[in-house]
């Protein structure tokens, strides 16, 4: 268990990668040799992240005494108050009893291979890190089985990307600057998903933010590029208040920062400080919302499309971004409690994540970069996992999150290394017919693409059908409109992804230049991700389906290993049994998708020329695209299905409203500034302080004309004055 | 016969009195030697001068050190330590004031032997004035230290401007001092005698009158012309200007400082048991003080107006603590004995630096200070630290004096003292306005006229200006020095 | 007799006085409305000292005299050295300096 | 504890030290330059180095005490005594201080500002360096004074005399400004003084902060209180500077010669915090509850208020020094709280935003000399014409914006999150309300710096200084800057370096403000 | 008594009215003349209140020196003999007013204090004898200090009316 105890081990890596590179890069390693040090580190991170996660595993299978946790009283107590819910799901219970609820904990009492006890995470504090009031705070790692996954989700896409890198960006200005901060992404991420308290989450969180914020401003010389950095940052930052303002909440019930601890006391005791717990989800929601792209504060993750294509791949695709869900899933009893996923039909983070699935997936249609297309796709399929989580669905979301990682990696490697070979462009009217030129590019896509779309059997499809199937079941409830949602998405998903098949890789090449395969560099992460992608499933398969192979030891990994049950036993959490119905109609419409998209492109079929029937489609058509392949205006085939209201609609509220307010918020916070400088602060306090100098100033003048220099009027103030005070005196005294 | 035979001589304590004789012995010296030797005297006249003023400082050292407090004529006369503290204040501002006089009075066109006769007697009036207990006295005194003072503003006897500052700050005076006689003769009428003492006791008890009421405000009156308080401030800046420099330096210093002292202990000692008439005044009267001539002193552009309107607020913040004479007299009277102190080596530190300035530029305009750090950095930090101790900011002197006022202040407490201490606080940051006018020009300011050659310093001023530069710093950074002299005087006074 | 008598004669000398160096404009008049108000001192001293039985009030009273015949010599020296510079007695001629 | 052997000495040499040094350069004729630079940064350095020696000798465990005491006769007349000591909270703003002259010297070494004058211009440095030290160590009311006011004439004159083209406006109005409220401080002190009582009743009469420290304000009724924290706070808040008092810093730090601005943001803004957290809250604990609300308000609407002026600017340094009227909002803020959490913030942030803004200004400054402008308008490519100058100004952005893991955070979070919880006696509406707003004003914070930062040193460089070679970060920059990047790395990474100084000292004061609010 | 009531009547309706021509008249010499017979009437009175010395030293001091001072005084300024020069500045009512208003409360105030208070006839008589007791012992200094101030004045006023 060494490694789970010094965990702390694999961020220091790449935390000392990027000071090696910062300050030794340019001078004593040579500016084109540094990536050697980033690679170097990032297999050492790997290595070391698959030993953490080995034995992870280990703890899980043989828990040591100490990993065990005995449950109090008082988890018997509440468990009581579930019975009733609980016994139906138990009744059904076939084949592979992996419900973890509270009751089960004290033995398996239905049998079958790996029943789970409630495995503690190993937690070790370092020193004193800060102190107040004299309470002092540690700093530390809390590795559980969401932790190594992630660790191996960062590790393997960052060594990927790292190596990707060395030929997408070669030759760049700023090479070195590029891979230092490649390397302090990574070690931020890295803390960030084995912090053992809020405030290191903090930490982690705002420090991936600026990374990002370098990295998308990367090429800063372009104005748009600084821009779309900056946009990232602020959109952030406004989460961030929710952030800031959740974690105080917290601390305000708890006092405490440790995640451990807070989750251990609310799985403790359901129920106690709801109020503040819902504050503290709905502020937290915020966070969430502008770190992983969530409706409204989605807007900065298309515009961070401006960094290096790698950049992409890693941050806003299959690591940072999924830092939200990652926090919702760290701190699932908070929102669980605090939004009540288990009682009321909707809520907050359901609603959100499945609006934003949607809605994303709707706004991929309208893009012509490609980069943009998946840079929706993935605010769509993030919505998905924060969808699955609100419907309680925890095991499906990061199952989610872990294939995804993978698959959208992949494409967004495959998009860079197309732009590589079409003359630096993402404008999907630019390519065209690159299928010859770039098979290896072609074919990961393509399997990526899949994967993305759910189809069987790669990745996406295990996934995906874990989400449709827990939104159908829900918790105790149904969720029958984010079924909907996810059914919709689904369709949408696939459809998108084959317009960008076909307009990236099929028909003629309408760019400049002659097209190439990329070099191996590029194309062996591309190889080893299209992999994941199609294998990635394997680590969550349902059980029946290992069964006619005699494997069904191995079904649900991700749910044994992963699941942080220690804390969502007192939830009341259950999992739905595999539904081969669901599973099929999962399947049928990510293929309908595809088969329209197909006809519409391959064979022409469809309702070409509508906008110049329709008014309103022409209109809203000529806001979207008033160039180019007016013909081809793949929305009319969304405008006459059931899409078309919402793509519509979401796009122009989209870019005319939700975009816009980012903008319009930082215009107006500068013209309030203005203002405010120019009336009240330099106009009224200012300009009293001024005004009262001038005021003194203009009151000397005029009492000179006291000293007039006569001796006349001197003597007639001296005995006035006696006078006057004579008389005040006697009258007064 | 029977008449004659009664009286009795007088016991006189030549030991007590010997500062007054050594001062007066040296003033005869100065007189015979004009006269004997005339014009050849000239250039030992500051020399003796300042050996008078000297050899004065012995016999109150030894006073000083004997320590007994000594009264004679029933109480009109006493030495005490409080009186020594403030003889030996003006007789070292006039040596101060003898120092800046050298190279000023006989390069210029003046009666050099007759300038320190006349400097002498009014030193001795003012010697005295510390030490009279009745209101005789008082009167003699004052005259003694006016009348020569008069005709010393007036000493360029060719200057228009110098005949002008004569006749005003004379014919002022006199209206002034007819006021505090008219004054004296009704609280004399009242009391039935001179001495402090019985006027204490007779004005202390009963009840109100006006008669009463009006003794004491014509006799504060008097002296608030002395101390230049606002409204009776009105010949000072006039004369601050017209008069030989030197002189104004003297006017402003020992002149000031002896009408403080004669207000101390008319306050302090006879009219304190009538709280309901001297605190009020002095309430409105430092109020006003205080912020008039802060104000008007923002507007003026003559260094020395400017030093003369900047007296008349020090004036006001010296007056503050009378405001709460009654309620903290032992805090009051030490704060305005320690102001008083330090207010002599800050002023005349001032004017020490005016009179060099002018010594090159011939000027009085406060932009001819332009640069004068680039040319005369000396001179310039001089400068700068005497009117940081007029702004009353540490580490230079004078923030010792104001912390005074404040401490007496709120010792008395209440919302009035309170509120005198805001009106202080806000005056205080008025008037750094214009003493930074000074500062700025010194400092930020290019050289006035291109001139930078650099300025020579007489041996006399820089003598003067090294005591008084080492007198404001010591004072601020060990106040304790100072505030010595203040506690011994509440003692005395009081107990006196 | 009445202590008043003479108390209020000497008010309105003092007034009188005052009037007098304030409304004349030539410095020796000036002087000399100056030295009604002295005496006007003096009629208090004196009519004090009798009302107290006390000799102290003629005394005082002596001093005023004295001071105030000093201060005339020194008043006239300096109206005469303003009329030598100046060629005027004319006290609301001096204004050379103010403000 | 009284001080013995060496140690007596440590304190008063620490502060007098450079004194010293500026007396000996005064005896220096000004065309020994090399050796007048050599002695300034000698005796700088050697205060240094004694402070240093103090942090090493710092008994940590008792970091609640005072240490190195000494308590020597001063002004017997008015009971006020020498009296240095240095605890918890004193060391760290002490070491600040110490250290950041000696830098500020290194930075001036060659290029004093016009009109030049290296002598006249280091040895006010020193006077300053006196004043501010003073300041930090001094336990007698008086003597607190004393130094609080000594810094204000050399600043006055850095400003006046090297500043920039308003600046005489600019000195002028931040010596009357200051000397306002120093003179309602005086006033407040004297009611400390003669109102203060011990537990037993008896008037105390001292002006020992030890002892006022002790009593608490037992014995000066509620109403008195309030009324002497009224002067007190006007004392301390005008130098913070609080809105609506605040209206002379941004004179005075774009006048200022960059090092005076340095030293303006880095040391003396902290002077009025200290005293708050020193002298005003231990000594007056119901005023101080009283006013709490207030001075939360006040400080919330600075953090506000700052940040909207600050997008309002179109001068690099004016936009600084607005930031620091926000910044000093959040330090205000944590001490409005009354909180363990919101003091030892406030400390924290004192520390971090002496180095966060005072390195800004540095950078200020080094652009001002290369380009002979700070209009952000006629900026722009720094991160192309000076790369490494363009680093460090984004980094220092992200340090004043609060980034975790860099100082400025550990001075905004507990602030921020001690308002959750205000101490006891206090509106906890209130101040819940203060929190969120303080949260909001941490995006404004982002927002103003990152667009100073994205028009000042992304995109190309403007026409204007196309062709020029301009000299990147040189080794005098470099030597001086670099504590300064260090301390905010350290400090943000482990920032239990000072929590863990000052967290006793704190604690005694919340506790004894709790007990008398609790008693009363 | 009544004898002394009406002495007292004439001599102070003598210096009145004196007074007030002195203080009005356009000749400067007529004023002059006016201020003797206020000085003489004061004389007078004092000798009602039996202080004889102060009425003797009135006389010699004031009569007898001040008045010629005065008068060497006019004559060395040349000012008109006759009504030329407008002796009366434009401020007048000024100072009119403020006269009446300091007489007024003066003798408000006395009025008020002393109200019918009669003067003691019964006390001691003060010789001349009395007088220089007194100052010789008690007011020795003062006495000493007028004479350095009657010598001080004169060495100044001779060093400012000289000619040179």
């Amino acid at each position: 268990m060494w490694m789970l105890e010094n965990a702390f081990i694999i961020p220091l890596i790449p935390a000392i990668s990027f000071v090696v590179i910062l300050l030794f890069g340019k001078r004593f390693i040579g500016p084109d040799r540094v990536h050697v040090v980033g690679i170097t580190a990032l297999g050492l991170v790997w290595v070391l992240s698959a030993l953490a996660a080995f034995q992870w595993t280990q703890r899980v299978e043989h828990p040591p005494p100490d990993a065990v946790v005995q449950m109090a009283s008082h988890a018997d107590d509440h468990a009581d108050d579930h019975a009733d819910d609980h016994a139906d799901d138990h009744a059904d219970d076939h084949a592979d009893d992996h419900v973890v609820v509270s009751e089960n904990n004290s033995g398996d009492a239905h049998g079958g291979g790996h029943s789970s006890p409630l495995i503690r995470p190993v937690i070790s504090t370092f020193s004193q890190w800060w102190s107040n009031g004299g309470i002092e705070f540690s700093v530390g790692t809390l590795v559980d089985g969401l932790t190594v996954l992630l660790l191996i989700v960062v590790a393997s896409i960052s060594l990927l990307v790292h190596i990707y890198s060395t030929e997408y960006v070669k030759d760049d200005r700023r090479y070195v600057h590029y891979y230092a901060f490649l390397s302090l992404f990574t070690a931020a991420m890295l803390f960030f998903v084995m912090a053992q308290n809020i405030v290191q989450l903090i930490v982690g969180w705002e420090l991936v933010g600026v990374c990002s914020f370098v990295l998308i401003g990367h090429w800063w010389e372009e104005k748009p590029n600084t821009d779309a950095a900056l946009k990232a940052f602020l959109t952030n930052r406004v989460g961030d208040i929710g952030l800031l303002v959740g974690i105080i909440v917290l601390w305000g019930t708890f006092q405490t920062f440790d995640i451990d601890a807070i989750n251990t006391l609310i799985a403790a005791d359901p129920g106690a400080h709801h109020l503040a717990l819902l504050v503290a989800a709905c502020c937290l929601m915020a966070a969430v919302a502008s770190k992983s792209g969530q409706f409204p504060l989605h807007t900065w993750l298309p515009d961070a499309m401006a960094g290096p294509t790698p950049v992409s791949a890693l941050i806003h695709a299959a690591t940072m971004v999924v830092a939200g869900v990652y926090m919702i899933a760290r701190l699932y009893p908070v929102f669980y409690e605090g939004l009540s996923v288990g009682t009321s039909s909707i809520n907050l983070m359901a609603f959100i994540g499945g609006f934003t699935a949607l809605i994303g997936a709707a706004l991929a249609f309208a893009q012509w970069d490609i980069k943009k297309v998946l840079a929706y796709s993935t605010v769509s399929q993030l919505g998905y996992m924060v969808m699955a989580l609100g419907v309680g669905a925890w095991t499906a979301a990061i199952f989610h999150l872990f294939t995804h990682a993978f698959f959208k990696a992949c494409l967004f490697l495959g998009a860079g290394s197309v732009s590589h070979a079409a003359h630096h462009t993402f404008d999907m009217r630019k390519m065209g017919g690159l299928k010859k030129d770039m098979p290896h590019t072609y074919r990961t896509f393509v399997i990526s693409s899949l994967a993305l779309a759910g189809i069987f059997p790669f990745a996406g499809f295990w996934s995906k059908d874990e989400i449709l199937l827990g939104s159908l079941v829900g918790q105790k409830n149904s969720y029958p409109l984010m079924l909907i949602f996810g059914c919709v998405v689904a369709v949408m998903t696939a459809a998108y992804m084959t317009r960008v098949i076909w307009y990236t890789f099929h028909g003629e090449f309408r760019g400049e230049g002659h097209p190439h395969e990329s070099p191996k560099m590029m194309t062996t992460p591309l190889w080893i991700l299209a992999g994941m992608a199609v294998i990635a499933g394997v680590f969550n398969l349902p059980g029946p389906v290992l069964e006619p192979f005699g494997l069904e030891g191995l079904a649900h990994r991700i749910q044994t290993y992963v699941e942080p049950s220690v804390y969502l036993s007192g939830l009341g959490l259950s999992h739905p049994d595999p539904s081969l119905t669901m599973a099929l109609v999962g399947l049928a419409l990510a293929v309908s998708g595809i088969v329209v998209t197909y006809l519409y492109y391959w064979r022409r079929v469809g309702l070409h020329g509508m906008t110049e029937r329709n008014r309103y489609a022409k209109n809203g058509y000529t806001f979207l695209e008033n160039k180019y392949y007016l013909d081809h205006l793949y929305n009319d085939v969304i405008v006459e299905t059931v899409k078309r209201p919402i793509a519509n609609w979401a796009n122009r509220v989209n870019q005319n409203v939700l975009d816009r307010v980012v903008d319009r918020a930082g215009e107006t916070a500068r013209d309030t500034g203005r203002w405010i400088y120019k009336w009240i602060d330099q106009g009224a306090i200012d300009g009293s302080v001024n005004a009262a100098a001038r005021g003194a100033d203009s009151s000397g003048e005029g009492l000179r004309a006291i000293q007039s220099g006569k001796i006349q009027n001197y003597g007639q103030l001296l005995f006035g004055s006696a006078a006057v005070l004579a008389i005040v005196f006697v009258i007064v005294v | 016969m029977d008449v004659l035979l009664a009286f009795t001589r007088p016991s006189l304590d030549w030991h007590a009195l010997a500062p007054e004789l050594t001062l007066l012995a040296f003033g005869t010296l100065i007189t015979i030697v004009d006269i004997i030797w005339d014009e050849r005297s000239k250039q030992a006249m500051p020399t003796l001068a300042g050996m008078g003023l000297l050899a004065t400082l012995v016999p109150i050292l030894t006073l000083a050190v004997d320590g007994t407090e000594r009264s004679m004529f029933g109480g009109a006369y006493v030495v005490d330590d409080f009186s020594l503290v403030l003889k030996a204040l003006f007789l070292i501002s006039g040596y101060v004031v003898v120092l800046m006089s050298v190279d000023y009075i006989r390069d210029g066109d003046y009666y050099e032997n007759e300038y320190y006769t006349l400097m002498l007697t009014s030193l001795l009036g003012m010697v005295m004035m510390s030490s009279s207990r009745d209101l005789i006295s008082v009167f003699v005194a004052l005259e003694l230290l006016s009348i020569p003072a008069y005709m010393l503003a007036a000493w360029r006897k060719g200057g228009p401007r110098s005949n002008e500052a004569g006749l005003k700050y004379y014919l002022m005076g006199v209206f002034a001092s007819a006021v505090m006689l008219y004054g004296m003769s009704l609280v004399y009428g009242l009391a039935g005698a001179t001495s402090f003492d019985a006027i204490a006791q007779e004005l202390g008890s009963g009840p109100s009158n006006p008669v009463a009421v009006l003794g004491i405000l014509f006799v504060l009156i008097g002296f608030a012309f002395k101390v230049s308080a606002v409204p009776f401030h009105t010949w000072a800046p006039d004369t601050y200007e017209g008069a030989p420099t030197p002189v104004t330096a003297f006017l402003a210093v020992a002149s000031k400082t002896a009408g403080m002292v004669a207000l101390i202990q008319l306050v302090f000692v006879a009219f304190l048991g009538r709280e309901d008439v001297i605190q009020p005044f002095f309430w409105v009267i430092s109020a006003l003080t205080m912020t008039v001539g802060n104000l008007i002193a923002l507007r003026q552009t003559n260094i020395v107006r400017l030093l003369a309107y900047s007296g008349i607020a020090q004036g006001g913040f010296m007056l503050v603590p009378f405001a709460v004479a009654a309620d903290a007299p032992a805090r009051a009277i030490e704060a305005v004995v320690i102001y008083l102190a330090i207010y002599a080596f800050m002023n005349l530190g001032a004017f020490t630096v005016v009179l060099a300035v002018a010594r090159k530029t011939r000027s009085g305009e406060i932009d001819s200070y332009g640069g004068l750090f680039r040319y005369a950095p000396g001179l310039a930090v001089a400068m700068t630290v005497f009117l940081a101790a007029l702004a009353g900011i540490p580490p230079a002197g004078g923030w010792f004096a104001k912390f005074g006022l404040f401490r007496a202040l709120l010792d008395a407490g209440g919302g009035w003292a309170a509120g005198l201490a805001v009106v202080v606080a806000v005056n205080t940051v008025i008037a750094f306005a214009y003493y930074a006018r000074v500062l700025t020009q010194m400092w930020f300011q290019p050289v006035a006229d291109g001139d930078d050659r650099p300025i020579v310093v007489t041996g006399a001023l820089g003598a003067a200006l090294t005591v008084t530069l080492l007198a404001t710093m010591a004072f601020g950074v060990l106040p304790g020095l100072v505030g010595h002299f203040g506690e011994v005087s509440v003692l005395s006074a009081l107990g006196g | 007799m009445l202590l008043n008598q003479f108390l209020i004669l000497g008010a309105v000398l003092f007034a009188i006085g005052v009037y007098g160096v304030l409304a004349r404009r030539n410095g020796v008049m000036v002087l000399m409305s100056i030295e009604l108000m002295l005496n006007a001192v003096n009629i208090n001293l004196v009519a004090f000292g009798v009302q107290h039985g006390v000799v102290s009030g003629q005394v005082f009273a002596v001093f005023v005299i004295a001071v105030a015949a000093a201060e005339v010599g020194v008043g006239l020296a300096i109206v005469l050295l303003l009329y030598r510079n100046r060629r005027s007695i004319n006290v609301e001629d001096f204004d050379l300096m103010r403000g | 504890m009284e001080a013995t052997g060496f140690d007596t000495w440590v304190l008063s040499l620490a502060v007098f030290l450079p004194l010293v040094g500026a007396l000996v350069i005064m005896m220096i004729p000004k065309a020994y330059e090399a050796e007048l630079k050599l002695v300034a940064l000698g005796s700088s350095l050697v205060a240094l180095i004694v402070g240093v020696y103090s942090a090493f000798q710092f008994d940590y465990g008792a970091a609640g005490d005072l240490q190195f005491v000494v308590d020597k006769g001063w002004i017997d007349v008015i009971n006020s005594r020498y009296i240095v000591g240095l605890d918890g909270l004193s060391l760290p703003l002490l070491l600040l201080s110490l250290v950041v002259v000696p830098l500020c010297l290194i930075y001036s070494w060659n290029h004093v500002p016009e009109p030049g004058n290296t002598k006249a211009f280091f040895i006010l440095l020193l006077i300053l360096s006196t004043g501010m030290n003073g300041t930090f160590v001094a336990q007698d009311m008086i003597l607190f004074f004393v130094f609080f006011e000594v810094v204000l004439l050399p600043m006055y004159f850095l400003i006046g005399v090297w500043g920039g083209e308003e600046r005489r406006y600019a000195s002028l109005k931040f010596f009357l400004y200051t000397l306002f409220g120093s003179a309602l401080m005086i006033i407040s002190f004297l009611a400390l003084f003669f109102l203060s009582k011990d537990s037993s009743g008896e008037l105390l009469h001292t002006f020992d902060m030890r002892v006022l420290s002790d009593v608490a304000g037992v014995g000066i009724i509620k109403n008195t209180q309030v009324w002497i924290f009224a002067g007190l706070f006007m004392g301390f808040g005008i130098k913070v500077p609080m809105f609506p008092f605040h209206t002379w810093l941004p004179d005075a730090h774009t006048q200022a010669p960059t090092v005076g601005s340095v030293i303006l943001a880095a040391v003396l803004l902290k002077l009025g915090t200290y005293g708050f957290v020193r002298i005003a809250i231990p000594f007056l604990p119901e005023g101080a509850v009283s006013w709490a609300p207030w001075i939360g308000l006040l400080a919330v609407i600075g953090i506000i208020y700052g940040a909207l002026a600050c997008l309002a600017q179109t001068d690099m340094k004016r936009l600084i020094a607005f930031s620091s009227v926000a910044h000093m909002g959040f330090v205000m803020l944590g001490i409005a709280t009354l909180t363990d959490f919101g003091i030892n913030a406030a400390v924290f942030g004192m520390v971090a935003h002496g180095l966060i803004t005072g390195m800004l200004f540095f950078l200020a400054g080094s652009v001002k000399e290369r380009f002979h402008t700070l209009e952000i308008s006629r900026l722009g490519g720094l991160l192309k014409s000076v790369p490494r100058m363009g680093w460090i100004l984004g980094f220092a952005t992200m340090a004043s914006l609060g980034l975790p893991g860099l100082a400025g955070f550990w001075g905004e979070f507990p602030a921020i999150l001690s308002a959750y919880n205000p101490g006891a006696g206090l509106p906890e509406e209130t101040f819940r309300t203060y929190m969120v707003i303080a949260a909001v004003g941490t995006v404004l914070a982002a927002g103003y710096l990152l667009w100073l930062y994205q028009r000042t040193a992304f995109g190309e460089p403007p026409e204007e200084f196309a062709g020029h070679e301009i000299e990147d970060v040189n080794r005098l920059e470099w030597i001086a800057w670099t504590p300064f990047l260090v301390g905010i790395v350290l400090f943000g990474i482990w920032p239990n370096l000072i929590f863990n100084v000052t967290d006793d000292v704190v604690s005694g004061i919340t506790a004894s403000v709790e007990a008398i609010v609790a008693g009363g | 008594m009544v004898a002394q009531n009406i002495f007292f009547g004439v001599i102070a309706a003598i210096v009145v009215v004196s007074a007030l021509r002195m203080v009005t008249t356009r000749n400067i010499v007529h004023a002059a003349l006016y201020l003797v017979a206020v000085l003489a009437g004061l004389g007078a009175l004092y000798i009602l209140l039996t202080a004889e010395f102060v009425a003797t030293t009135q006389v010699l001091v004031y009569i007898g020196a001040v008045m010629v001072l005065f008068l060497f005084g006019i004559m060395l300024t040349k000012a008109p003999l006759g009504g030329v020069m407008e002796m009366t500045g434009a401020q007048w009512p000024i100072a009119a007013v403020v006269s009446l208003l300091i007489g007024g409360v003066t003798v408000y105030s006395l009025m008020a204090r002393f109200g019918s208070d009669r003067l003691t006839s019964d006390g001691p008589i003060f010789r001349t004898a009395d007088v220089s007791d007194e100052v010789f012992s008690t007011y020795i200094v003062p006495f000493e200090a007028v004479s350095v101030l009657l010598l001080a004045a004169l060495i100044g006023a001779i060093v400012l009316a000289r000619k040179d």
